[in-house]
């Protein structure tokens, strides 16, 4: 006999607002294990969790319900306030009620409240049957994979180093940098990428705690957080060489790639070599000649920028802003105006994004200091025509049609994410979006980790971003690591696949099965084995198992069949 | 010099920081009469669009109330901005958008010569001219002026001489371009 | 990760956060996990900065106080994190050899002994008298004696001196304002006292004083946040004046489930829920001449959420967005804004609004469509300013006392704003968050992260280990 | 009570079209103890500030009015909203701007102008230096019941910053003035819009649209009258109802008015928010 405690929370009026409380509350109470049932306006409150300590003393009690949100929001606070009380962690479970009850039914409070009842009910059940359990406690590597050589994979690289991890550092090109090594200069500093880069780039070659690997790949990654294996395969004269290190933690600060100026045609990208996009501005910005068009090498007069160029733009670019252009534009128009300061530069734009600090003074600048004439619209199309090019363009606001023969055209074209990045997420078994981003864990407050323990993300890789905010996310994307690497050992759930070796007749159903790669033919004998660092408790081989040899722990066949008992 | 330089060091307004947020149209009580509105002004004036701007009647309906330049996030008051497109539309002999305008200023520039040039309200009448405003609490136009029955002269005052001999330097002749006009100003300190 | 931290240990080295808004909540959590102490001073009675007044956060519409909870709480209960909430950073000194911080910290008196108080709430029951709420942002009250959620941590509550009957005549007794003996002779009384009546704990304690505290930390993290410019600084929106003209944070408590309306959206004059609401953007933003120069970056996201709440919370309201640029720049967010726009319907007009005023029992704005050339007109039951985001008045006194360089606008610099942003130009200072300029909840978190992330290295440096 | 003394400059529009204006001033003044001395000698003040002000003859009218003011000594009060509009301004602009203020003072033969004069309206007189209390104090003839609408139009408000009378976006000494007699100042929605200032002689339409929108505003908050303190937005207010049948028109009166009506100089019948009010 189990002393059960079931908590039903109001969640202020998300569930008790739809659902009748007192009523899940009678339900749970009359159940014959359960021995204290209560409701409270917000149960993971500190009042709330105090209720809940209050009555495991007072009541005995030896498990608890939770019936609130999803156990993916509070399960951890609950277990952590059980087992102050010396109620076992796992003996505690959350009923949700408000995802799967009242928020889903809003219109009929009475079957919800119903619902709530016999989801109540069926965790009951199940808890009273939960083992009590210890989280298994596995070692770690700390040491750390750093995925590219960019500002972010440089930022995130020494912020280990320089907290005493050492660091393997792979960079797919020859040279570290990334993309801004080819800027002429940054928003706000004068000198150009490479001289800004300068510092981080010897510190990170003379770093004792970073190992480098440039024109080399990550092939293939297994293990588990703490614990990885990583193949990577470097390009040299002799040919490709393979290397093995063993990591706790993988960072992947891949970057980006520009986007073809072919697939632009409407803008007359690649039909004209003075049609030409930012990141190949850049480079003419840095002619030691001064700038020149690629054309005839002549000093161009008149310059037009294209923003958008193929971003916004879901029928014949990408969907997305691609964030960082209104900000290049900016300065490389005002850069022109200060190499060739007779020469004209306007901006074709649809809205300018300055968000950032500085970034509205900066474009307001650029409009009246440096004379860059602004033109809110569209450009409806650019050509070559007989070697001129022609560009037509409304001015939306004054409402003036414009047809312009620039000397030189740049669009901003789309960033896109680095190619063969959805190649390294399936060996990261991390996912991408649909525009093949890498996707972190949370969009809010786990910006910079993936659903995968022990791979985390740092700049463009997980979306377009400028400077400071890759440097950010490269320094926290560290700051996980050294999170992990802190740690004596990592603590993980228990509650994964056991096999019953009596039973188990070693026909490998299970292992092919398994999602995770979590199960193997053991060497000793032939009975399937669980490491249960993988094991992300699915339940797949517990279906698949002929002989019912192998089950979840805490959600055993018993179990289920009593959760849906009680519901049936 | 283009107008937009010459508008802007004359006003002392700065119009390349606008970006063309609209707040000065939505909040004038001129608006509904003018064929632009203040903002798209400034926009043509930026593009360069000299003699749309110059020619439209929006120059002569800006009563000077200065709620957008109250409201401006840019701090442009477009009162000043307004007063040297007038200017700069009757120097350069462009035809207002507002024929009767110009009359009455011609007119009221005949009334200060048939008052002679020594006398107080040439300065007075002049000022006016050059401010392309006038004072309408003479009633409903000039009829008033000239049936002498609102009195234009001050009470009890003392010589203008020294007034009267400045005056030709300074009043815009037709056909001078507005640019000269403003180079020929001194910025003060 | 789960860190059973070991007790704690003063000798421990340790970092002083300051403010707990989610970037410094982000910032103690990493520090904290890694073994090391952090103190976390708020000056609010409790955790959670503007991000627990939010109702849902874009782009996903995930409810913001129940991701945020979960941080929260991992805050109040760690073991590595000592809190201290309704406090102010008085002092800041850099040790000798500049390695450490002795730092100074005034606890402001709450008149209720945190440590007999168990959060019952029968005070707040209680207490009689209400006042506009600051957290509600003028859209909602709370008793004098009060928390800012029933899910606030910690869940104690504190007593507003300013409005507190007792404490008034109390005062007024003690100065002789009041005479010390009444009519009948006996000795007078403060008025009222109901909330120490009926506290069960007798944690009532009418006698406290600010309390001070001196620590040595080995790094900070700066972490203050931001505030909203005043509506009634912009006159023309008769800010301040109109009941129905609110800003945005007060908007999201009239979304919030939490907020003072339940997750109605009423209008404050009436009650009476509006038909047809304006949101107008870059309020003070963007605004050299009467506000601030800088754009805030998150109107234009938030607005856009915002408008999307509201055609979800009444069915055929009417919502239009007046702006200059949207400026939707981040992962998921121009998808979000075309959702507004084309699926959810949202009227948006560039142009901005000269003036609105109340005529009929309706609101008139008076704004422009520079597209289409003409002035629009729109009548609006309840107009929504997106006020300037700015710093917050103590940010410029931390700067002094650490003297850090601060930007125009008055936000903190970072030691290389592009390349360096979460270093200062003093050793063992970092930045988080808004406290820096303008930034999303993402950019907060990852920021918090980072600073965190350089604290660690420096306590590592500076050789003191982690407790396991 | 105490007498105050303060020079006064008129300027023409009182001596023509406002002269009730005047002596409502006056009359109001004497019985708050306020003796407004009219300048010796003077002239009109402009009646535009110059926008382009490119040489000190542009501001010689003005300017001289200010000398004239100097020399009287103490501040320098006005009445009519424009002429303290081009008065206050050219002070200001005088004030910041030394060069312009040294070629002037080359030029005129009764200077040297000092610079430091703040031509000031009468309203700024009863506010700061009387306060509204010593109004009500004054009331015989308390206003009660009766709705009036406070107009400012632009000259008394903007530019702000230079004008500096009241806040731009949300003024209330009219309203505090009204409230002080007794009446009631209504919601009002316009007033702070513009009339349509001069444009009277050229642009009739416009500004008879102008002000058909600021009267239409008032009424439709209730005003029996708008209460004024510029005889340009008064000319326009009236010139733009002169069509509608008399009984129909909203009065338009100064605010001096309403002063010597609740001090009982002036008789209560004179009221026109009494006698042409709509019951």
């Amino acid at each position: 006999m189990s002393r059960v405690g079931v908590f039903v929370c109001h969640c202020g009026n998300n569930i008790a607002g739809t659902l009748n409380v007192e009523q899940v509350v009678r339900a749970a109470g009359a159940h014959p294990e359960v021995s204290f049932a209560a409701d409270y306006r917000y149960m993971c409150s500190d009042p709330g969790q105090e209720l809940i300590r209050t009555a495991i003393r007072e009541h005995q009690l030896d498990a608890v319900v939770v019936a609130a949100c999803s156990p993916a929001m509070h399960e951890a606070t609950f277990r952590k306030a059980c087992a102050a009380e010396g109620v076992n962690a796992y003996r505690c479970e959350s009923a949700n009620i408000r995802e799967q009850a009242s928020w889903v039914h809003q219109k009929q409070p009475e079957a919800a409240t119903d619902k709530a009842s016999d989801i109540v009910l069926s965790v009951v059940e199940k808890v009273r049957r939960n083992a009590s359990l210890a989280p298994i406690r596995l070692p770690l590597t700390r040491r750390s994979l750093v995925i590219g050589g960019g500002i972010s994979g440089l930022t995130a690289a020494l912020d280990l180093a320089d907290a005493g991890y050492p660091v393997i550092l792979v960079e797919r090109s020859p040279a570290l940098g990334g993309k801004m090594r080819q800027f002429s200069r940054s928003y706000l500093n004068l000198a150009d990428g490479e001289q800004l880069l300068q510092d981080r780039l010897s510190r990170v070659s003379e770093h004792v705690q970073i190992q480098v690997l440039t024109s080399a790949e990550v092939r293939q990654l297994s293990g588990y957080v703490g614990n990885f294996e990583a193949r990577v395969a470097r390009q040299e004269p002799e040919g490709e060489v393979e290397f093995t290190f063993e990591v706790g933690a993988v960072i992947v600060a891949t970057g980006w790639d520009p986007y073809p100026l072919e697939r632009v045609p409407w803008l007359g990208g690649g039909s004209h070599p003075d049609i030409v996009d930012t990141l190949t501005f850049e480079r003419m910005l840095l002619q030691p000649e001064g700038l020149r068009r690629p054309s005839d090498g002549r000093v161009p007069q008149q310059v037009v920028f294209v923003q958008c160029a193929g971003s916004r733009d879901p029928e014949r670019g990408v969907p997305y802003c691609s964030k960082v252009c209104c900000m290049v534009v900016a300065k490389q128009a005002r850069a022109y105006r200060q190499q060739v300061p007779q020469g004209s530069a306007c901006v074709f734009y649809t809205d300018i994004r300055s968000g950032g600090k500085g970034y509205e003074e900066y474009v307001q600048q650029a409009a009246e200091q440096y004379g860059v004439l602004y033109l809110r619209g569209e450009v409806g199309r650019v050509e070559a025509v007989d070697g001129q090019i022609r560009l037509q363009g409304e001015d939306t606001l004054s409402g003036l049609q414009l047809e312009l023969t620039p000397d030189l055209v740049v669009l901003a074209t789309p960033l896109l994410p680095a190619a063969g990045v959805q190649e390294l997420a399936q060996v990261l078994r991390i996912s991408a979006d649909s525009n093949g981003f890498l996707s972190e864990a949370h969009p809010k407050l786990r910006p910079v980790e993936t659903l995968t323990a022990g791979v985390f993300l740092a700049g463009c890789s997980q979306g377009p971003k400028d400077i400071p905010e890759s440097v950010a996310q490269g320094g926290a994307a560290a700051a996980k690591v050294m999170q992990l690497f802190s740690q004596e050992m990592l603590l993980q759930s228990p509650t994964v696949a056991v096999v019953d070796a009596e039973i188990c007749s070693g026909c490998g159903a299970c292992i092919e099965t398994c999602p995770y790669g979590a199960r193997s033919l053991s060497r000793v004998r032939p009975v399937a084995v669980v490491n249960p660092a993988l094991c992300q408790a699915c339940g797949a081989c517990a279906v698949i198992c002929p002989n019912k040899a192998t089950e979840v722990v805490n959600w055993d066949a018993g179990q289920i069949l009593a959760m849906v008992g009680e519901v049936s | 010099m283009t107008l937009l330089e010459a508008v802007e060091q004359r006003s002392h307004q700065d119009l390349r920081l606008c970006f063309q947020c609209h707040k000065c149209t939505a909040g004038c009580p001129s608006a509904v009469d003018m064929l632009f509105g203040p903002d798209r002004v400034i926009r043509l004036l930026q593009l360069g669009e000299d003699r749309r701007v110059l020619g439209s009647p929006d120059l002569w309906l800006c009563a000077g109330c200065g709620t957008c330049g109250a409201r401006c996030p840019n701090g442009i008051d477009m009162a000043p901005v307004m007063e040297s497109l007038r200017a700069a539309a009757l120097v350069s002999g462009t035809r207002p958008g507002d024929p009767g305008a110009l009359a009455f200023h011609r007119l009221f520039l005949g009334v200060a010569r048939r008052l002679g040039r020594s006398h107080e309200a040439t300065l007075l009448i002049l000022y006016k001219l050059r401010s392309g405003n006038l004072f309408s609490d003479l009633g409903s136009g000039i009829r008033l002026v000239l049936k002498g029955k609102v009195p234009l002269l001050p009470h009890r005052i003392a010589g203008w001489r020294e007034v009267a001999q400045t005056i030709d330097a300074y009043t815009p002749r037709a056909g001078e371009p507005p640019c000269e006009e403003s180079a020929r100003s001194k910025a003060w300190n | 990760m789960d860190c059973g931290g070991a007790g704690m240990s003063e000798a421990r080295p340790s970092a002083l956060v300051i403010g707990a808004g989610i970037a410094g909540i982000q910032a103690a959590l990493d520090i904290a996990n890694s073994g090391y102490r952090a103190v976390l001073v708020e000056s609010e009675p409790s955790i959670g900065g503007h991000m627990a007044q939010l109702s849902e956060t874009f782009p996903t519409l995930d409810c913001s106080q129940c991701i945020l909870t979960p941080r929260t709480v991992e805050v109040g209960h760690h073991a590595n994190i000592d809190l201290r909430t309704y406090s102010l950073v008085e002092d800041i000194r850099r040790s000798k050899d500049g390695s450490a911080f002795q730092v100074r910290i005034r606890r402001k008196a709450a008149y209720v002994d945190w440590s007999k108080c168990t959060g019952c709430g029968a005070c707040q029951e209680k207490c009689p008298f209400k006042v506009e709420s600051d957290f509600e942002r003028g859209v909602g009250v709370r008793k004098v004696i009060y928390t800012l959620s029933p899910q606030a941590v910690p869940n104690k509550p504190v007593i507003d001196a300013e409005h507190c009957r007792y404490l008034i005549s109390k005062h007024e007794i003690e100065s002789g304002t009041v005479a010390a003996l009444t009519k009948s002779g006996k000795p007078a009384e403060p008025k009222c006292g109901a909330c120490a009546k009926f506290c069960p704990t007798e944690a009532i304690d009418w006698d406290q004083k600010d309390t001070y505290e001196e620590l040595e930390v080995g790094a900070i993290v700066l972490a203050t946040g931001f505030d909203l410019m005043s509506p009634a600084q912009l006159g023309e929106y008769g800010g301040g004046q109109l009941p129905d003209v609110v800003d945005g944070l007060a908007f999201e408590r009239l979304l919030a489930a939490s907020g003072p309306t339940a997750g109605r959206v009423l209008r404050p004059s009436d009650g009476q829920e509006p038909r047809n609401v304006v949101f107008i953007q870059c309020c003070g933003s963007r605004d050299p001449a009467r506000g601030q120069p800088h754009c805030s970056k998150i109107c234009c996201m938030y607005t856009a959420k915002q408008a999307i709440l509201y055609k979800h919370h009444v069915h055929g309201g009417e919502a239009t967005v007046f702006y200059i640029d949207v400026r939707a720049a981040g992962k998921g967010y121009e998808e979000f804004l075309q959702r507004a726009q084309v699926q959810e319907q949202v009227n948006y007009i560039r142009g901005k609004v000269s003036r609105v005023y109340a005529e009929n029992g309706h609101l008139v704005v008076k704004g422009a469509d520079t597209l289409g050339h003409r002035s629009v007109d729109v009548i609006a039951d309840m107009v929504v300013l997106a006020m300037a985001v700015q710093p917050r008045p103590e940010t410029r006194r931390l700067a002094e006392m650490l003297d850090l360089a601060i930007d125009d606008s008055g936000f903190l610099c970072g030691l290389d704003e592009e390349l360096a942003p979460i270093e200062t130009l003093q050793s063992g200072v970092f930045l988080a968050g808004t406290v820096q300029g303008p930034r999303d909840i993402p950019e907060s978190v990852a920021q918090g992260s980072a600073a965190a992330g350089k604290v660690i290295q420096r306590l590592r440096q500076q050789g003191g280990e982690a407790a396991a | 009570m105490a007498s105050r003394t303060y020079a006064y400059f008129p300027g023409c529009t009182l001596r023509s079209h406002a002269h009730e204006y005047e002596r409502q001033a006056l009359a109001a003044g004497q019985a708050l103890g306020i003796d407004l001395v009219e300048l010796p000698e003077w002239n009109c003040c402009g009646a535009t500030f110059p926008l382009n002000a490119e040489n000190v003859m542009d501001l010689i009218a003005p300017a001289r009015v200010l000398i004239a003011g100097g020399k009287a000594g103490g501040d320098l009060v006005t009445l009519c909203a424009v002429c303290f509009h081009v008065l206050r301004r050219t002070a200001n602009f005088l004030q910041t701007h030394p060069f312009a203020l040294e070629r002037l003072n080359a030029f005129v033969e009764e200077g040297p102008y000092d610079g430091q004069l703040r031509p000031r309206h009468l309203l700024e007189v009863v506010r700061d230096d009387l306060g509204w209390a010593e109004i009500r104090q004054r009331v015989t003839q308390p206003q009660a019941g009766v709705r009036l609408a406070a107009y400012y139009g632009c000259m008394l408000l903007r530019p702000g910053p230079e004008i500096g009378l009241d806040d731009p976006e949300q003024p209330s000494v009219l309203e505090n003035l009204i409230e002080a007699v007794g009446a009631q100042a209504t919601s009002f929605s316009h007033s702070s819009e513009c009339c349509g200032s001069y444009l009277a002689a050229t642009q009739p339409g416009a500004v008879e649209r102008a002000s058909l929108r600021v009267v239409e505003a008032a009424r439709a908050g209730g005003a029996a009258a708008v209460i004024t303190a510029c005889p340009l937005c008064k000319y326009n207010l009236e010139q733009a109802q002169r069509e509608q049948p008399e009984e129909s028109r909203l009065p338009v009166a100064y605010f001096t008015q309403l002063l010597t009506i609740a001090f009982g100089v002036d008789a209560p019948e004179s009221a026109p928010w009494i006698v042409g009010a709509p019951a």
